[in-house]
């Protein structure tokens, strides 16, 4: 499977090659679309099979790469996993993109990138030496960067693109120094070899903190998280739902490979670091969540905090693995795994469906949308269910790997070391006040985007595209509902995938028929199926029971609004009146969120204005004054263009006689 | 047989030839003709078995594919430079008089290059590398405008300070033998030199290697020494500004790191390390910092020059396997993608008639091959795979890191702060809205083909011999 | 340190060598300048011939013959009719006071004996003092350089430099190709020169820089 | 085994109908207790119960901008709130519905219901509808961390979520008296006090906009619609009670693991009507004795509520040992 998993990679690239070449364009459409969805299909059914299967590890060695190491591959249960989870969500993306991407200004421009993409992905997760594996992750970091550049005439996006290029590599060489420092100065880079690593202790240490610090400045972990919100919006929506769905995993694989893989065994502070680092992320990405009015950076911050929520559970894994309580340790990484699954699937929904409207009334600011939920009924539908994905709710699949960490957390009294055991409660709670946060940001998301009455002429005249988009928005709503209502078929991913990885199987039951009991029956159990028709059945019997009784009479009639009810939709709740009194509450201090009202005396005709600031402090108090730095420098620098050339010959002057000075030291 | 003097005859040849043909074209087509012919006698070196070392030239493992790739770039610039100057002659820049003395000196540089690689001798290779400077200093002043016949005097003063202080540096080479050699020509031959090192006397080697460091350094460009490289790079030809880059910085450096291995080979001479370590990284941060406000695209490319000219010098300086391995291969790479680079711009600033990085706008979108080539060439320039500088940098970062972390953060910083800036310009360059006036492609992008696909093959896979190559320099360099 | 060189008559050439170079780091006019190089030019010549002689390599002749006739009697000449030509105003301009350029001088000096010092001189090879004076000469003549701002001056400097050379050359004990060197130097000086006449340089290395920065100010910013 | 699973649904049945049956009754009481409290003679305590049935009967008015999320909503949240009932032990432990999800699952029932009430107010497209989304939005995103915090505390104890499993523990006398149970308790009171729309957090009895929440949203629900919405609000005010009483006082529950008992049923109910008397009681008397805070002063309420119980949790972590 390996090899034809390898062979498959070789031709994506080869499409990659080939795409710019095709012609007509509609044709290259089809076929790039068409060949990454399939191939992604085809890679993500094979990859579930093998690990629900459990199927051998196979490893593979080419002469390519360094020429005295070669290049080496491995597909073991982890990597199948995220395999099936990036691919399958690939393949659903795929088909909304092939009626979605023929819209775009230049089609051709996120053509060729996108199987290299997907290729690079994969390659990443199959690598079995660092060099493979940083070359491969540069790789990903590369095609990205050129799907972002898609719409390249907008100046934002370029920003965006160059922001996005600059960490990516920061954390590549992060990366590379982690290896380097597992691998020593022997310079053996293959994995098998870095396991058994003896390096001092403090490069050890070093090495699993630049670790982190790559991985999660690619995964969107706060405070390296800057470039997500800017890059992830900037893209084509089909592109920002792979970036969001897809890379991001593959950067938390990456996180998962080295800390549970290669890094050896735990000691206590990783745990709790992710676990901080997580939660803090969690909460900072959705309250930023909730103060935007862009709906794809809302997303996107989004995004940033189910990173955080994963890389929580990832932390609570690794906390129980250093206390050698290995169910709980492989409960929790299921938890985490889990959710990488979900988020892959309902935030690709998320953004596919922000793409439709984005197609439909060509607006991003949700200020300016409303009512949308009568011009695209289905739209909205799907829409709909990808937010209370997000938001965590029952019965969708959010809500699921939500239930599963906060089960993991209520387990952590178990643990032994004492920080953890403090830490733990308290970053519950933070991600308990991330999660009920989230139900808020998705309502206002939803409800001011379809509800209401439209707010301005572009809304109004919305139109429902048909044909490939809604069918791509269908299939992933479709998947978010299947893993909401039946996880088992989620969680026996996760789970087999967390026991190969841990080497303990979860209690019986975990995975066992309808019932999800984590901690074996007897325990507590979530039975999704159970709760969504008995809710269904409540409502229908309900309504049923209630018409019988007195048949219904329906009349429609203006709003009532107290009496007092106003033609003009200005008068509605708007997306930031909406987060007022979060803003007030949360972001004051975080975010030094400020209002500024305009408020005209009486008798003057203009209309009063309230204007909200806020800033993300990473960007404020990290890469602005790093920013002024570099100019500053620069500028100071510059005037070396402009010596003359007896200054030059003093410089050289002045070299030779600091050199000569150190010899004459060293004698 | 012995392919040396066929290589260091055909460019002198041809130079005296060229030197009578007056058409431009023709002259064009010799040049490019007698270029080739070079190479592919290059490669004969690579066939037959290495010829024994005379007393002007020898052949070892450092510097046989130094003279493949000398010969070929020359051969793939003088294809482009065909192309370039017909256009040049067509916007009047040049007049076909230029061309007559440009052809001629592109052959005696080419020579000149040779002959400092080949050469078996360490004052025929500064007289080489001196014949070099005198004739880059007449091409770069070839415009006659004002500001090339500044940057060419920039580089003529400098360059001759530096030549002054390598000679001088070379006496005391020389001085240093004596003790082990005793008077005679011998003490100047690398090939005996090698073999005597150890009993060199250490304090006049030390010496010796700063004044050869500052020297040879100035032609590399490290800085403070590489004043003259930026407006050398942008005020002369584009074919000569990627011959500098691409071959001239080497043979500069080829130099240095021969007299390296010398103080390598002797046990008592202080190790080298530290003080190229110090060149290379202030190379790396000045010129990455420099990167950020340049207007001109040309000195951009060349400030990028002087940093992997500090990256290279800084993996010879860590020193150990691997990161001289990772420096060989960088220096080799490095010529073939610089250059390459170079033509794309060229063609890029005859396409839109402009220097200026801010009139150049949207390349991608007005002239799509190039402005892609421009990327991809860009692209590998930064050490971003699949192309072959990714694995240089992968080595020397990573190998540096567990024997010096706080190195190799440096290296890091820098190495970021350089990409940030190119990065910044290339966005410039290559996206976005682009200019109205769009002049057809003249000149052909096959060099830069041929060049890319090089880096992109030694990306992933590296020939057998050329690892053997690296791997026994990397030995004997400590 | 000029009490250690006593007898041997090279190392007395090397000694007026040096002196000739602090005279030219002295001298406030340009004449003065140009007679102290001359100076320095012919010591170098009888240094070379002395060499010659002693080590019996006749082709160090020819060496003493370039310096003298090219840097002792024809630069001299020559930028003296540059000075009347352009007449470039007699005195010497200096970007770094005489006094502080004489102590660096001094300090150079030093820095020279410090370097050589340790030197376990071997066979017949020059004697570090004569190894010690090149070396300071060279330096010396680098700091004339970067100190003087006419261009005359500056050609002094590079010309006294290269005479640090030639006196390292020739002092080496059958060091071949110093002919050829030589000859490649007086290359360099001839194109100096020639660059000098070319455009009129009253101030070799500042002025056309003034303009340079004109011509390049599409890198400010 | 058939008598089991018919015992067993029978009772889930007999659940269903009392909580649905007590639901008004309680309200009832509550208003009744309290205008007693303020010296008018107030309504029957049965008077809920007319008022569902007149909105029943009555037409609806949909308000012309309603879309299909405003028309389920009533029917959704209403069901929602019935299937949270169904799994809180009101009389009887071991109700089959218990066992189909745990404390968080509950809580996101809550949630769920919340989220779609929000919904349904922004759906028309009024002022009013906004803010009340808006503020309760706002409410509900410092009650649900708290709940989820309760819930945590009380697990800790008990070692699972299972809602039967913690009551079974409770019951066999496993917990003595704790800090952090008595904090956990605490919170969940003020939690539930926002989480119904009562003084101080929200004046059910008012339609001042300054001082709406839940009103506001409901506010174009009409009829039938509206009806079923004030029965889930009952039912919800049902569910926090009989949760804090099955949680912190389950003496006298019925364990009905084998058949009916009838004699256990009996009592079961009886200490269910205490429950319900009881907690009227403490809600009017509370009501009257405290006024309706601003909206702002709700957020340090709560606020407390939500550092109450990760305090209760802390605690637990501190204590336990094992």
């Amino acid at each position: 499977m390996l090899t034809l998993t390898l062979l498959g990679l070789l031709f994506l690239l080869i499409l990659g090659i080939a795409a710019p070449f095709l012609r007509p364009e509609r044709l290259a459409l089809r076929a790039v679309h068409g060949g990454v969805g399939g191939f992604a299909l085809a890679f993500g059914i094979a990859a579930s099979v093998r690990v629900v299967a459990g199927g051998e590890v196979t490893e593979l060695e080419l002469p390519l790469g360094l020429p005295w190491m070669g290049a080496h591959f491995r597909l073991d249960d982890l990597a199948a996993f995220f395999m099936a989870a990036i691919n399958l969500a690939t393949a659903m993306v795929m088909v909304f993109a092939d009626g979605y991407a023929a819209r775009q200004p230049e089609p051709a421009r996120a053509l060729a990138p996108l199987p290299v993409f997907l290729a690079a992905c994969n390659l990443v997760l199959l690598a079995n030496d660092a060099f493979v594996f940083v070359l491969a992750w540069e790789l990903m970091s590369i095609a990205s960067w050129l799907l972002v550049l898609a719409n390249h005439r907008d100046g934002a996006c370029r920003h965006a693109a160059y922001v996005y290029l600059v960490m990516a590599s920061l954390s590549v060489l992060l990366l590379l120094l982690a290896f380097g420092a597992l691998a020593g100065a022997g310079g053996d880079y293959r994995f098998a070899a870095l396991r058994e690593a003896t390096e001092r202790p403090a490069l050890a240490t070093l090495a699993v903190v630049l670790a982190m610090l790559g991985a999660g400045s690619k995964a969107g972990l706060a405070p390296l998280h800057v470039w997500l919100p800017l890059a992830h919006p900037a893209a084509p929506s089909h592109v920002s739902a792979l970036l969001s769905g897809v890379m991001v995993k593959v950067a938390i694989y990456g996180l998962t490979r080295f800390l549970f893989d290669l890094a050896g065994a735990p000691s206590w502070w990783w745990g709790v670091a992710l676990i901080v680092v997580g939660a803090s992320s969690a909460l900072l990405g959705i309250l930023y969540a909730l103060m935007q009015r862009d709906l794809k950076r809302l997303l996107a911050y989004s995004t940033i905090e189910n990173v955080g929520i994963i890389a929580f559970a990832l932390g609570l894994s690794l906390s129980f693995r250093a206390n050698e309580l290995f169910d709980l340790s492989a409960l929790a990484l299921a938890a985490a795994l889990a959710h990488v699954l979900n988020h892959a699937f309902f935030k690709s929904l998320l953004f596919c469906g922000a793409g439709v409207i984005l197609e439909a009334t060509r607006l991003r600011d949700i200020e300016h949308m409303g009512g949308l939920v009568r011009r695209m009924p289905y739209t909205s539908l799907f829409m709909l269910m990808g937010a209370l994905a997000a938001a965590g709710l029952p019965p969708l699949n959010g809500f699921v790997s939500k239930w599963l960490v906060f089960q993991s957390v209520f387990a952590s009294s178990s643990l032994t070391d004492n920080l953890p055991r403090l830490v733990v409660p308290l970053m519950g709670a933070v991600l308990a006040l991330a999660a009920a946060l989230s139900a808020a940001g998705f309502v206002r998301a939803f409800g001011l985007t379809f509800l209401g009455r439209p707010r301005s002429e572009a809304a109004a005249k919305a139109v429902e595209p048909g044909g490939a988009m809604p069918t791509g928005l269908a299939l992933l709503a479709g998947i978010c509902l299947l893993l909401g209502v039946v996880p088992v078929l989620g969680l026996a991913l996760a789970e087999s995938a967390a026991h190969g990885v841990i080497g303990v199987a979860l209690p019986v039951g975990a995975v066992g028929g309808i019932f999800l009991a984590p901690l074996g029956t007897g325990g507590a159990a979530y039975a999704g199926l159970l709760v969504f028709l008995v809710v269904l059945g409540l409502a229908l019997g309900t309504r049923a029971l209630l018409g019988r009784l007195w048949p219904e009479r329906r009349r429609r009639a203006a709003a009532w609004d107290c009496g007092f009810p106003d033609p003009s939709p200005a008068t509605q709740y708007t997306a930031s009146g909406f987060s007022q009194p979060l803003r007030r509450v949360f972001a004051t201090s975080v975010f030094r969120a400020r209002e500024t009202v305009d408020m005209p005396p009486p008798g003057d005709e203009r209309p009063a204005r309230l204007e909200v600031r806020l800033v993300d402090p990473a960007w404020d108090w990290g890469v602005e004054p790093l920013r002024r730095a570099v100019e500053a420098v620069t500028l100071g620098l510059n005037a070396l263009q402009f010596l003359s050339i007896r200054r030059y010959l003093s410089l050289m002057f002045g070299a030779l006689v600091v050199l000569l000075l150190v010899v004459a030291a060293q004698q | 047989m012995n392919a040396l003097p066929l290589i260091l005859g055909f460019p002198l040849a041809a130079a005296v030839a060229l030197a009578f043909v007056s058409d431009h074209r023709i002259g064009a087509r010799v040049n490019a003709g007698a270029s080739l012919a070079t190479f592919t006698v290059s490669l004969l070196l690579l066939v037959l078995e290495t010829p024994e070392p005379t007393q002007i030239a020898f052949i070892d493992d450092f510097n046989i594919y130094l003279v493949v790739l000398t010969s070929f770039v020359a051969f793939t610039a003088a294809w482009f430079s065909a192309g370039y100057i017909a256009h040049e002659i067509e916007t009047g820049r040049l007049t076909p008089a230029h061309l007559r003395f440009y052809h001629a000196m592109y052959q005696v540089l080419s020579f000149a290059m040779l002959l400092a690689l080949t050469a078996n001798n360490i004052g025929v290779m500064w007289a080489a590398v001196e014949l070099a400077t005198l004739t880059t200093v007449v091409m770069v002043s070839l415009y006659r405008t004002r500001p090339s016949l500044e940057a060419a005097w920039k580089y003529f003063i400098l360059g001759s300070v530096g030549i002054a202080l390598a000679l001088f540096g070379t006496i005391l080479v020389y001085l240093a033998a004596q003790k082990a050699m005793g008077p005679g020509m011998e003490a100047l031959t690398w090939s005996s030199l090698f073999a005597e090192a150890p009993n060199f006397e250490p304090e006049l080697l030390n010496v010796a290697f700063v004044f050869l460091l500052i020297g040879y350094g100035t032609k590399a460009g490290l800085v403070p020494l590489h004043a003259w490289l930026p407006d050398a790079h942008a005020e002369g030809p584009t074919p000569i500004s990627a011959v500098l880059s691409g071959l001239l910085l080497n043979v500069a450096l080829y130099a240095i790191v021969r007299f390296k291995m010398l103080l390598a080979a002797n046990g008592d001479a202080l190790a080298p390390g530290p003080l190229l370590i110090a060149m290379g990284l202030s190379s790396l941060f000045v010129a990455g910092l420099m990167l950020y406000r340049r207007r001109d695209i040309k000195r951009l490319f060349a400030y990028s020059s002087i940093e992997h000219m500090g990256v290279i010098t800084v993996a010879f300086g860590m020193g150990g396997p691997l990161a001289n391995f990772a420096g060989l291969l960088h220096m080799a790479l490095h010529s073939l993608t610089k250059s390459a680079i170079f033509y794309t711009i060229g063609l890029a600033s005859q396409a839109r008639g402009t220097q200026q990085v801010e009139q150049i706008r949207g390349l991608t979108a007005s002239h799509p091959a190039l402005g892609w080539s421009l990327v991809a060439g860009t692209a590998a320039i930064s050490g971003l795979p699949p192309f072959g500088l990714f694995m240089s940098e992968f080595l020397l970062v990573s190998s540096t890191f567990p024997r010096a972390p706080v190195l190799g953060v440096l290296l890091l910083i820098g190495l970021l702060t350089a990409f940030g800036g190119l990065m910044l310009r290339l966005h410039g360059i290559a996206f976005g809205e682009a200019e109205r006036d769009r002049r057809p492609l003249v000149g052909s992008l096959i060099p830069v083909y041929a060049h890319l696909l090089l880096i992109l093959i030694a990306g992933v896979f590296l020939p057998g011999p050329l690892v053997s190559w690296f791997q026994s320099i990397a030995e004997v360099l400590g | 340190m000029f009490a250690t060189l006593a007898y041997d008559l090279s190392h007395m050439t090397g000694a007026m060598v040096l002196l000739a170079g602090f005279a030219v780091l002295y001298q406030r006019r340009l004449l003065g300048v140009l007679r102290a190089f001359a100076c320095q030019a012919v010591a170098v010549a009888v240094a070379a011939a002395w060499q010659a002689y002693s080590q019996e390599a006749p082709h160090l002749y020819v060496t003493a013959a370039i310096a003298l006739l090219l840097k002792g009697i024809a630069a001299p000449v020559a930028l003296d009719r540059i000075v009347r030509r352009l007449d470039i105003h007699r005195t010497v301009e200096t970007a770094v006071g005489i006094g502080a350029t004489m102590l660096a001088g001094v300090g150079l000096v030093v820095l020279a004996v410090l370097l050589v010092l340790p030197v376990t001189i071997s066979s017949a090879a020059l004697t570090r003092e004569t190894l010690a004076v090149a070396l300071s000469v060279v330096l010396i003549g680098f700091l004339i350089m970067i100190t003087r701002r006419n261009a005359i001056t500056q050609v002094v400097g590079f010309m006294s430099l290269e005479n640090g050379l030639v006196l390292a050359a020739v002092g080496v004990k059958g060091m071949p190709l110093v002919v050829e060197m030589s000859v490649a130097f007086s290359l360099l000086i001839a194109f100096i020169l020639f660059g000098i006449f070319f455009f009129r340089i009253r101030e070799l290395f500042d002025t056309l820089d003034l303009q340079s920065i004109e011509s390049f100010r599409g890198e400010r910013r | 085994m058939i008598q089991a699973a018919i015992t067993s649904i029978g009772l889930q049945l007999l659940h269903f109908m009392v909580a649905l049956a007590s639901a008004p009754l309680l309200v009832g009481s509550t208003r009744f207790a309290k205008s007693r409290l303020q010296g008018r003679r107030g309504a029957s305590p049965i008077q809920p119960y007319r008022d569902l049935l007149r909105l029943m009967r009555k037409e609806t008015v949909l308000a012309h901008d309603a879309s299909w999320i405003f028309r389920i909503t009533p029917y959704l949240v209403f069901a929602l709130m019935a299937a949270a009932a169904g799994m809180v032990p009101m009389f009887a432990l071991d109700l089959p519905l218990a066992s189909i999800g745990d404390l968080i699952a509950i809580v996101a029932l809550l949630a769920t219901a919340r989220f779609f009430q929000a919904l349904a107010g922004l759906d028309i497209g009024t002022a009013f509808g906004g803010m009340g989304a808006s503020r309760d939005a706002l409410i509900g995103s410092l009650a649900e961390p708290a709940v989820l915090m309760v819930a945590f505390a009380v697990a800790l104890v008990a070692g699972t979520t299972a809602l039967p499993a913690i009551v079974r523990f409770v019951l066999s006398g496993g917990v003595g008296v704790e800090v952090s149970l008595a904090l956990a308790l605490i919170a969940l009171v003020i939690v539930a006090i926002a989480e119904n729309g009562r003084i101080p957090v929200d004046n059910p009895a008012t339609h001042l906009e300054l001082t709406m929440v839940h009103e506001a949203m409901v506010l174009e629900y009409s009829g039938r619609d509206l009806a079923l919405i004030e029965a889930a609000q009952m039912l919800k005010l049902l569910v926090f009670v009989s949760l804090i009483a099955s949680l912190f006082a389950p003496w006298g529950l019925a364990v009905a693991a084998d058949g009916f008992d009838f004699a256990e049923l009996l009592g079961g109910m009886a200490v269910f009507v205490l429950h319900l008397l009881a907690a009227a009681l403490l809600i009017a008397v509370f009501e009257v004795s405290v006024a309706k805070m601003r909206v702002f002063r709700v957020v340090e309420f709560l606020g407390a509520a939500f550092i109450l119980a990760v305090l209760a949790v802390v605690f637990r972590f501190v204590t336990d040992v094992s």
